[in-house]
């Protein structure tokens, strides 16, 4: 996870911090228990560190897949289904459709459009089903449930090799994604800089 | 002479019925006498007519709820339209990219009620109730805080037009108005707290550099930002065109990230995490991409510009005079200067601004022009504060040492230049086709 | 390993429906089939439930219609009010004077459903095709023209944000929000054609003083416009933030008479007509009084301001940081200045403007402010371009020789300062009371 | 009527009607035939120059008031209808209630509040009556009615001393109102002016 090189604005920062800190000047809101962030701290970054305890195996997220009703919107096999596919190799959500509008930008290599592909991070993925899935549900899935439905996406993408590889904590952060490389670092943000230098 | 004594005759008329009349303070009562009279006397004078039923009356008038909050008059038609890829809503419900019809509006202020709709996954607009709403800020600050809306509204605000634009907005070849071109864009006046207002109140720690903001909608649509930019001019915006801020736009609070695309506006804002790095959630995504200039290009909106007026799919009547009217916007910054070609790009002229060209904004420019009812074909190309102009497809096409054929498409936000073709019969078409 | 060979097993699953399912393009079908698949496996796992039948996720979600033009928020029930004196609609279906409800809006923009209305006479909301309406312009011209609506729209355009106010905007002791005190005043993004460019159009003769602008409703509400107005800064605006102008509000196109009371912005504008001397028609008679410095009152508004946050009828709910806010707005240009005291006006500081203080526009002001939680009252005051400053009530009267009196009544356009009362738990008197 | 110094902006006009009267410049919409003008023509001036032939008395117009609908809002009587006394003496038009909001600022004397009194010129009742009465049926009177209606009111106001006197285009412009010096001249509009200079 080294090679994320999180800190893009470490110049910026340096300089800014000292006004950032200061105290505060409204004494409006109040602070939120320790049970209220925790409630609301769903978002897993990349190097997955917040990733909770459990596991999971393809073998269970198969059948979890279905039974939670991912089937009814992807394809039971996870494809075929009108929502993307999430299985590579298959044909696109819809033949003959286009990927809808705001993600026709995304130059996409083929086959990367499978988010657990695409994904450089396993953790990214967890963080999706944990957040997003299933259709109506969302959010209600248990992180045994979420490991095991991740575990059944990376071993049907052939990340993982076996249908019985528990994917945990530990595992999740240690996977290497096809993907790792595959995407360039976000630009640093400046004001009143061109988005890129010496585009037309 | 006393006016008292000099009492109207009414030998001809029932003296009962007009005293009821004169004295009730019923209206119905009243109007119902007027009716009597004129019934009377309707044989006497041709054009006297019956005074009509109070019931008449209240049709043609306005009801309580008109009064109370006015909607547009029935003969304005123009919708949102979902894009021609999924259809909005849904079998399920769920909406996915809506334009909005650009070429129905005027000024820089989109109608809120047409603002174009965008969403993390294809998503149901929630329905939160304000007084359950908060939004909380914690990660990598000293404080940690949560605020109610009315703890947001007790704070200093700031009221600013900014555009929201889809990665999605992109012109092609298929499409036949602005709507479907251009459409995924709207410019509206936001009013909330600067963000850095309430980080400040936090107290960002030493070694943080990016924020992750979240939704409270179903998808818990988030996204990544970095802290200086958190820290620099975005907004948490609860008005927007002078009223709370509407449901497909996020109600009861969204995050504005002046000229960043989209999907960084976070709706339904519940949540800011700061962190110490880029935090790659599904919706920062779009920036997946192994060349660091198409990831650039990604992240903000070019200067951009589109004429809705005369535009795809319109006609013109007949050879004359014509203002030509469009928009124009920059990610980077305020417009500064829009140029407008109207013989296919061959000469330019300085189009005008006729509103304020705010920094992150939509921008109305205006251009005179006599058309000579020959074919031809018009563009408008913009220069943003940063002095960078607008591209043409043909530049970006070079750029990129790709062929520039009808299906090439810009990496990231495409900001190239639009084409209309007005043919000899005042037919206007995609310039792309 | 082939993925195509290790197909997810199945055995306890039914094969046919599954097929059905991933096969079936129809969304009902496919959901019907998760349903199944759900309920056929409740027993084994605790947390399952039930797919939701597609009725239920499409009462979830948006319809068709809040997607093609979108409404407010459920929760969102600010409305615009009668004024006490005469409820709207009446039992004809009139519609007269309508507050706005000023505490609500944010920023400068006015939500059109909620701009203030006021009419002539008390007056239906006509109905008016846009197809059939026409603006005539005729009298001292040299040519005199009829316009279409798209006649009007191929012309050059402006967009404008200008304040409309009714000159019976006068606070009152009686009155408790600022809805009733001030809420006859609203502000817009408008956009149309300047009344400049039609009258050179046309041709102006020698000898022509004032214009007769009038509507197309049933009253054909009129009014008498120096020509010198008329060919400075009036606009025949068609459009309204964005969208074509409200009905209220004059649709299809009325004339803005910017910084002059709100009776000469003759709504549903069909006819301009070129005279050489003040026509004295019905809504002219505001003006009738015998003092010159009464009618030049009437005629245009000063510089006017008020607190909307905190104001009559709201609550504080205890000590602390609140961020006072208000309208400032001039009939004689743009607003420079806006002061605000919290101590009753023993002392003014200095707020600030939160929106472009553009010329005869509402412009929004800020003020940082800690309330210690004893009773005290609040004011503001603005200045405006040509350094004029709002008065206060007892200037006003002494520049009469009137006692200030409670019942005091400024002559003309009111522009007096109002001031708020705060009492110890917080709540928000009218300062007048 | 030469009392009403019309022009007021002559100094003005003067100066800027060379700029004015330029050619037109776009060719946009059409010239209105000589009727379309006529039938939209209706603003009477204080003058009375456009009053159309036709005539009335007082006699037909308290017929008229009656017949047309208006004592059903007005009071049969011009007084102690919902809608504003059209005849002064009476009480106000609704026991007890101010002024319709936008009308409390005009300063009215007592009873001039009645419109045929407040008129400084008897064109502007005719003109009123024309183009704004009777509601739901406005413009439908012709210039006999309205002349008889006009007379009436006249009369009931003791401006007029017979109900049989002849109201018409030349008796009407001869007429002098009550409050026919009951008003100041309005202000010269220039632009970046005060309303009104040493107004606090």
């Amino acid at each position: 996870m080294a090679s994320l090189k999180p800190v893009l604005l470490t110049a910026i920062l340096a300089a800014a911090q000292i006004g950032w800190a200061q105290a505060p000047a409204y004494g409006v809101g109040r602070t939120p228990t320790a049970d209220e962030i925790k409630a609301w701290d769903i978002a897993i970054g990349p190097d997955g560190k917040e990733l909770p305890p459990g596991k999971g195996t393809a073998k269970e997220g198969a059948r979890l897949f279905l039974l939670k009703g991912c089937g009814g919107c992807h394809g039971a096999t996870g494809i075929g289904g009108r929502a993307p596919a999430l299985v590579k190799g298959g044909p696109p959500a819809v033949p003959g459709q286009a990927m809808p509008a705001g993600m026709e930008g995304m130059h996409m290599v083929p086959d990367t459009g499978i988010m657990a592909l695409r994904s450089p991070y396993a953790a990214t993925l967890w963080d999706y089903i944990s957040r997003g899935m299933p259709l109506n549900r969302e959010g209600t899935l248990k992180p045994d449930e979420v490991y095991a439905i991740t575990a059944f996406l990376l071993y049907k993408n052939e990340v993982i090799k076996s249908e019985d590889e528990v994917m945990d904590q530990d595992t999740l952060r240690k996977l290497v994604m096809p993907n790792r490389k595959g995407y360039a670092e976000i630009p640093d943000w400046k004001r009143n800089t061109p988005r890129l230098a010496n585009y037309p | 002479m006393d006016l008292k004594q000099r009492d109207l005759k009414q030998q001809d008329l029932k003296q009962q019925d007009l005293k009821q009349d004169s004295k009730s303070s019923n209206r119905r009562g009243f109007l119902k006498g007027g009716a009597a009279l004129a019934g009377l006397a309707a044989g006497a004078v041709q054009s006297a007519k019956a005074q009509p039923p109070v019931a008449e009356l209240r049709a043609k008038g306005t009801s309580k709820e008109q009064v109370a909050y006015g909607d547009r008059s029935k003969y304005e038609t123009s919708v949102r339209k979902s894009v021609a890829e999924r259809a909005s809503p849904d079998a399920f419900g769920l909406v996915f990219h809506v334009n909005a019809p650009l070429q129905d509006f005027y000024g820089s202020i989109s109608p809120s009620s047409l603002h174009y709709v965008a969403t993390h996954r294809g998503a149901f607009v929630p329905d939160i109730d304000p007084k359950e709403h908060r939004v909380m800020i914690h990660g990598m600050v000293d404080r940690p805080l949560i605020f109610t809306m009315d703890d947001l509204k007790r704070l200093p605000f700031v009221t600013r037009q900014h555009f929201v634009e889809c990665a999605g907005n992109r012109a092609k070849s298929t499409q036949t108005t602005v709507q479907e071109t251009h459409g995924l864009t709207s410019n509206a006046e936001y009013t909330g707290v600067l963000l850095s207002t309430l980080l400040k109140e936090c107290g960002v720690q030493k070694g943080a550099s990016w924020i992750v903001a979240e939704g409270a909608e179903e998808v818990k649509g988030a996204g990544s930002i970095p802290l200086g930019k958190a820290m620099d001019d975005c907004l948490v915006a609860y008005g927007q065109n002078g009223e709370a801020l509407r449901p497909q736009q996020g109600y009861p609070v969204r995050l504005m990230v002046p000229g960043f695309e989209g999907i960084f506006q976070i709706k339904y804002l519940r949540r800011i995490k700061v962190v110490d790095q880029f935090y790659m959630t599904y919706n920062d995504y779009g920036h997946i991409t192994t060349d660091a200039r198409a990831a650039a290009l990604a992240n903000q909106v070019g200067p951009k510009s589109v004429i809705t007026f005369p535009s795809g799919g319109q006609k013109l009547p007949g050879p004359g005079y014509y203002e030509i009217s469009g928009l124009a916007w920059s990610g980077q910054g305020a417009i500064k200067k829009v140029e407008v070609s109207t013989d296919g790009g061959k000469t330019w002229k300085d189009g005008e601004l006729r509103t304020t060209p705010y920094r992150m904004a939509h921008t109305r420019f205006g251009f005179h022009w006599k058309w000579d009812g020959k074919a031809c074909e018009i563009l408008s190309r913009c220069t943003d504060e940063l002095g960078t102009v607008q591209p043409s497809r043909a530049q970006v096409a070079k750029y990129w040492n790709e062929p520039l054929t009808k299906g090439f498409r810009a990496k990231g936000m495409d900001n190239t230049i639009m084409a209309w073709r007005i043919d000899a019969e005042g037919s206007i078409h995609n310039g792309l086709a």
